[in-house]
């Protein structure tokens, strides 16, 4: 078992704060943990299969067809999970609902399968993948906490005492979610560097 | 009288002038001189003297090598005691005659008169060239280089810098009140030999007795004129004064006379009268002493190669209280600052500045606020606030293309700068690295056409 | 050439085995998530129409924003004596991050019985705000009885809107303004409609509050009234919708009031 | 003479200015505004501005100390003065926490994320400001009235606040109804406005009207105007520009002197034109740029004023145009003295 794949994408190589893929989404869901948790757990599972039936197919794919083989393996793959949650799981699928086809143009998605699944065994594409969605659903939830307990008062939908009252708009709209996501790639960054300078 | 013009850009420092009143005092000659063979902007002259000779004031120790070129001759009679490396005022050793004087009395002058202006134009130049004249405001140009200008470039005016704008310096203010016609004679002198229809003497408002005094003298003096010019810095640099004289602009990179315009010293004017009338070389000249550490702030004439710290010795000495801290070379806005006091005034050194410490205090520089002073400030219409930035940021072909090469480093715009940022170091060295590398281009374009 | 053929394919055989796993998908899925969302509208509609029991849909012509044609479905509810309770309808605003979907109750006498927020895309802890504590003020106001003005005070109405959050409230005040717009113009039709339950006899037992579905209507009602020909008869199927509207050109039940000034409550 | 010599580059000689004096200047400038608004919202301006400069003093002092370990440059007085114009531009019913967390956000957000003094491409009291509203709208929407008495810190007792004349004017157009009856009884909107706030001209003038802490004294502002050109820390070009394109734009669309007089008069014009477009970090540098940021300036203000949803615009109208001055800078590069536009000929020396 290849420890590294699976822990690289948590931290190292963070889709989020390093590779910088799936930053649409990933601004615009992080208003509330729920939601970030949602996304990221949805993302986390197409991330799965996909890179999964990628590389287990990587080796028949003409190369030149490469990428439109990989967008109808992802878009089947989402509109049968979004079919199914729909039909079986009405509830989770009402709240995760608009989510999930974001998932197909999710980056991550895509580059994963391009930067990986594409070139690896099914075993290491399955720990990548899961190391992967793991990091882009840590980076979610780091963002979400900021923006839902300092923008809307609240933290997994429960009211946090002081700032309840007076919660900072700005966090849940999209320019709080730059700033948030800007400041945590930048302390990000300056840990990687060896802490202070 | 014409009416007051000026040129765009620019600042008024404070005048600082405290010796505008203090008449021309002769210095009695030094001991010894030091006389640098590089006195001028181009290819020194070959020393004609060895170590041992005996010299006569106004001997010529070198002869020019070169068109762009000037000899230097004995500013006393004595006996050469020395000839190698000596320090200059800019800062680099060069090679210099050293003399030492005989302490006896000089002999009078023996007036050898003759009218210059009869003279044949060769004649003339040759006797200026003869003489080492150089333009004695500072920028020391070979003044026969300047009278010998292409047969394509037709010269119409000829305008006097009596200008003086740097703060503090009145040698240039006191030589139009004490010898106006001496300049007269030699712009007329310029004119002859350039064929230039017209004259000026360009002199700012603060200096209203000498406007008054050359106006009068030129009066009944149909081509010849004084031009009363608004105070403003750097309105002494040749661009400048030819824009607000004449409101013509010298093309970037060009020369006064793509305009048709030669601009002379008045100080070079009044040497040139001597150089031709009475045949005298360049021996001395007028000094301004000035600066709260001196106890005579003066203007005195002195003998080229005059070490500073003799200099300041003959005037009475430095006030023992005060404690020097900066001794500048020239004006305060583009002198140079001293490191050590043994180098010689030389053509060029038109005022020696000694400041204590509530003038001279090092500022320490902050961070660039975007106040846009220093374009506002800048006689070239430059942008020294994006050209640091670009040298800061080593991109030289950026800071060619936005002119780096076109500033003449007047300084205004680190005058002004409220960080006290080094601009004009910056540019300096902006521009040094742009020039060796056009002339490393330069080179490998030959090498190629080869 | 080869290459081309071979490349050519590999991307059939991939798309036919997309589409054949798609395909198997909507099968399984398909009427579970219809019934799923018929459930939901159910509820929504029994939650904006309190005591509704039962539902008709009648489908009305009108006009879009734009002034092009457009169908709007709406339910009638009667409750278990038959008795007209009101329309229920969703309507969509154009919302911040898009359309706010409500599912609004109207009284025949055109005052609000009753909102629901379906789904939204506003902005958490903004306009997702309509949800929370605007609409329980929202149905103060529209319910206190006397005239209401729906539109956003800052527009001269008398709505609080939510602060920071003009662009929802502005949107899901034209919701109600559009649905109530669309019952006025509907008028006739909806008391057409409404007056032939409540002139036949109770329907069977059949009809018991917990059937989830007792009126899909096979046939949808027409959109332009068709010159309904058989006079209202007793349905022979409690199951079966109530017939087309009567012929009976003068309306039974009191003529609707405008619905926006007046609404004079219960 | 073996004394060691100081021995620089020239110029020897320098101007008194420096970034430090320029910037405690421009806050002395403030200080008539400041008492102004002491007597029109009582001890809350006192509060208010206090700890917008504290915050603003610590975000800097922040960042300085602990992230970047460089020496604390408080004593240039750009924190403080950034803090001040925050404070300026905010409601003196602001809590006094949002008053810091705003000074605190406009530093560290606004001008220390780009690379401190000198490098923020934005007005930092601005985004101080923009961060504050888009946070906490309520706060940042409760006027108090004048003279009110308020406290000075804590909620606010009712019926202490009050509209802004420019607030009080656009719900005044938006509102049909109101604006018929208006025209039955022969008064105008301004009439309207006035009357409802019980101002008249002067009050706009001297500033005993609801608005921004320091935006209301009129004359006040104008005086620290005349203070910073006297000491042209500021040129003319930029506020007679913004100015003016608010007067005459006002004037051509509504074609009322009376109006275009209460736009010039209304809101943060002032401040904005005198204080904010002029800072010298984030406006073009050359005066021609000066027109074209002052003229962009009151155009967008008079946008938002008319046509968009917020009463007053010149806060977003600096930041956007603060966001144009790279460009601007580009396009207005003076003409080089002796440029020759055609292909320069070969000079030979």
């Amino acid at each position: 078992m290849n420890t590294k794949e699976l822990t690289k994408g948590i931290w190292a190589e963070n889709p989020i704060f390093v590779i910088m893929l799936g930053c649409c989404p990933a601004l615009a869901v992080s208003t509330s943990l729920a939601n970030a948790f949602g996304m990221g757990i949805a993302a986390t599972f197409v991330l799965l299969g996909s890179n999964l039936i990628i590389s287990l197919i990587r080796a028949s794919v003409p190369d030149k067809i490469r990428i439109p083989v990989y967008i109808v393996v992802i878009a089947t793959f989402v509109t049968m999970i979004d079919k199914f949650m729909a039909a079986f799981t009405p509830a989770l699928s009402a709240s995760l609902g608009i989510f999930i086809p974001l998932i197909v143009v999710n980056c991550i998605i895509l580059g994963r399968a391009e930067a990986f699944a594409n070139k690896n065994t099914p075993q290491d594409s399955i720990l990548d993948a899961i190391g992967m969605g793991l990091g882009f659903t840590i980076a979610l939830a780091m963002i979400a906490v900021f923006r839902e307990v300092l923008g809307d008062g609240k933290f997994f939908g429960i009211p946090v005492p002081l700032i309840k009252d007076d919660p900072c708009l700005l966090m849940i709209m999209a320019p709080g979610g730059f700033f948030v996501f800007g400041l945590l790639m930048a302390w990000k960054k300056h840990l990687a560097a060896g802490g202070a300078k | 009288m014409l009416n007051t013009r000026t040129f765009s850009g620019g600042l008024h420092p404070p005048d600082l002038k405290m010796t505008g009143g203090a008449a021309i005092v002769p210095l009695p000659p030094p001991r010894k001189v030091i006389i640098p063979l590089s006195q001028h902007i181009g290819a020194p002259g070959k020393p004609v003297v060895a170590v041992g000779d005996t010299v006569e004031k106004g001997q010529p120790l070198s002869e020019p090598n070169g068109f762009v070129s000037a000899p230097v001759h004995a500013t006393i009679a004595g006996k050469v005691v020395a000839l190698g490396n000596f320090m200059h005022p800019l800062g680099v050793a060069s090679t210099a005659v050293v003399i030492e004087g005989t302490g006896e009395p000089e002999p009078a002058p023996s007036p050898v008169a003759t009218d210059g202006l009869s003279l044949p134009d060769d004649e003339i130049k040759k006797r200026i060239l003869a003489a080492g004249l150089v333009g004695m405001g500072g920028a020391t140009f070979p003044t026969h280089v300047k009278l010998s200008p292409p047969a394509n470039k037709p010269i119409d005016t000829v305008i006097l810098n009596g200008v003086e704008c740097e703060p503090a310096l009145t040698a240039d203010h006191r030589l139009m009140l004490e010898e106006p016609d001496k300049i007269i004679s030699g712009l007329k002198l310029v004119m002859k030999v350039l064929k230039a229809k017209k004259g000026y003497i360009g002199i700012e408002n603060n200096k209203p007795d000498a406007i008054r005094l050359l106006d009068e003298k030129l009066r009944g003096e149909e081509n010849l004129a004084v031009a009363p010019l608004e105070v403003k810095y750097p309105q002494g640099g040749e661009k400048q004064l030819i824009a607000a004289v004449l409101d013509r602009e010298v093309p970037s990179g060009g020369l006064p006379m793509d305009v048709g315009v030669v601009v002379q010293n008045v100080a070079t004017a009044a040497a040139i009268h001597d150089a031709v009338f009475h045949q005298i070389p360049l021996t001395e000249r007028v000094v301004t002493l000035a600066g709260s550490c001196v106890k005579n702030p003066g203007n005195y004439r002195v003998r080229i190669g005059t070490p500073v710290s003799e200099f300041i010795a003959a005037t009475g000495g430095l006030k023992p209280d005060v404690p020097l801290v900066k001794v500048i070379s020239g004006g305060p806005m583009m002198g140079i600052a001293l490191f050590d006091l043994n180098v010689p005034i030389i053509k060029g050194t038109s005022g020696i500045l000694c400041w204590s410490a509530a003038e001279g205090a090092l500022r320490v520089a902050t961070t660039c606020i975007r106040c846009g002073r220093c374009i506002e400030a800048c006689p070239m219409r430059l942008l020294p606030q994006r050209l640091k930035n670009l040298i800061d940021a080593q991109r030289w072909a950026s800071a060619a293309d936005l002119g780096i090469l076109d500033c003449m480093e007047c300084g205004s715009c680190a005058y002004i700068c409220p960080a006290n940022l080094p601009l004009v170091q910056s540019f300096k060295l902006g521009k040094k690295v742009v020039l060796a590398e056009r002339k490393r281009e330069a080179d490998a374009q030959k090498a190629k056409g080869k | 050439m080869n290459d081309l053929i071979q490349t050519g394919k590999y991307l059939l055989i991939i798309s036919a085995i997309a589409g054949l796993l798609l395909a198997f998908t909507e099968m399984v899925t398909a009427p579970r998530i219809a019934e799923n969302n018929r459930l939901v509208l159910e509820k929504a509609r029994r939650e904006v129409l309190p005591g509704a029991e039962r539902f008709d849909t009648l489908d009305l012509a009108t006009t879009d924003d734009a002034g092009h044609p457009a169908t709007r479905s709406l339910s009638l509810g009667f409750d278990a004596q038959g008795k007209f309770l009101g329309t229920v309808q969703t309507v969509s605003p154009k919302g911040y991050g898009g359309p706010i979907d409500i599912v609004l109750g109207l009284k025949p006498d055109g005052a609000v019985s009753g909102v629901k927020i379906q789904s939204m895309r506003e902005t958490p802890g903004l306009g997702t705000k309509l949800a929370e504590g605007f609409l329980d003020k929202f149905l103060e106001v529209a319910r206190a009885g006397h005239p209401v003005k729906f539109f956003v005070k800052k527009d001269g109405g008398d709505i609080d809107a939510i602060t920071a959050a003009t662009i929802s409230s502005r949107a899901f005040c034209k919701g109600i303004r559009d649905g109530i717009k669309v019952v006025q113009e509907g008028q006739t039709l909806i008391q057409q409609r409404a007056a032939a339950p409540g002139a036949t006899p109770l329907p069977g037992p059949a009809t018991t509050p917990v059937a989830p579905s007792p009126a899909p209507a096979p046939a949808p009602a027409p959109v332009v009234p068709p010159a309904p020909s058989v006079p209202p008869a007793p349905p022979a199927d409690p199951e079966s919708p109530p017939p087309a509207p009567t012929v009976a050109p003068e309306p039974p039940a009191p003529p609707l009031p405008p619905a926006i000034p007046q609404g004079g409550g219960q | 003479m073996s004394e060691k010599l100081l021995v620089t580059v020239g110029p020897h000689h320098h101007a008194p200015d420096t970034v430090a004096r320029i910037m405690w200047e421009v806050t002395l400038a403030l200080v008539p505004a400041f008492l102004i608004s002491l007597y029109v919202f009582g001890g809350r301006a006192f509060v208010v501005t206090l700890c917008g400069v504290l915050g603003a003093v610590a975000g800097e002092a922040l960042v300085q100390a602990v992230f970047q370990k460089k020496p604390v440059t408080l004593a240039d007085g750009s924190a403080v003065l950034t803090g001040v114009l925050m404070a300026f531009s905010v409601p003196a019913a602001l809590p006094w926490w949002t008053a810091f967390l705003g000074g605190f956000a406009g530093i560290i957000l606004g001008k220390q994320c780009f690379g401190g003094l000198g490098q923020n491409i934005f007005n930092p009291a601005h985004i101080a400001r923009a961060i504050l509203l888009a946070s906490w709208p309520v706060y940042m929407t409760t006027w108090l009235k004048p003279g009110a008495a308020a406290g000075l810190i804590g909620p606010l007792p009712d019926g202490v606040t009050a509209a802004t004349p420019l607030g009080l004017m656009k719900e005044t157009l938006r509102n049909p109804d109101l604006l018929n009856s208006l025209a039955a009884s022969g008064t105008t909107a301004l009439q309207h406005t006035f009357h409802e706030l019980q101002i008249g001209w002067g009050s706009l003038l001297t500033g005993t009207i609801g608005g921004s802490l320091g935006e209301t004294g009129k004359l006040a502002l104008l005086l620290g105007g005349l203070f910073l050109l006297i000491r042209r820390h500021i040129t003319w070009h930029t506020p007679a520009t913004m100015l003016g394109t608010v007067f005459l734009g006002s004037l051509l669309i509504t074609r009322d002197p009376q109006m275009a007089l209460f736009h010039l008069l209304s809101g943060g014009l002032f401040l904005g034109a005198f204080f904010m477009a002029t800072d010298m970090v984030t406006t073009p540098m050359t005066k021609v740029g000066h027109l074209i940021f002052g003229f962009g300036c009151g155009a967008i203000t008079l946008l938002i004023r008319f046509k968009g949803g917020y009463p007053e615009g010149v806060c977003y109208s600096i930041l956007i145009m603060n966001a144009f001055v790279p460009l601007i800078d580009k396009f207005t590069v003076p003409r080089r003295f002796g440029e020759v536009r055609a292909p320069a000929q070969e000079v030979k020396a």
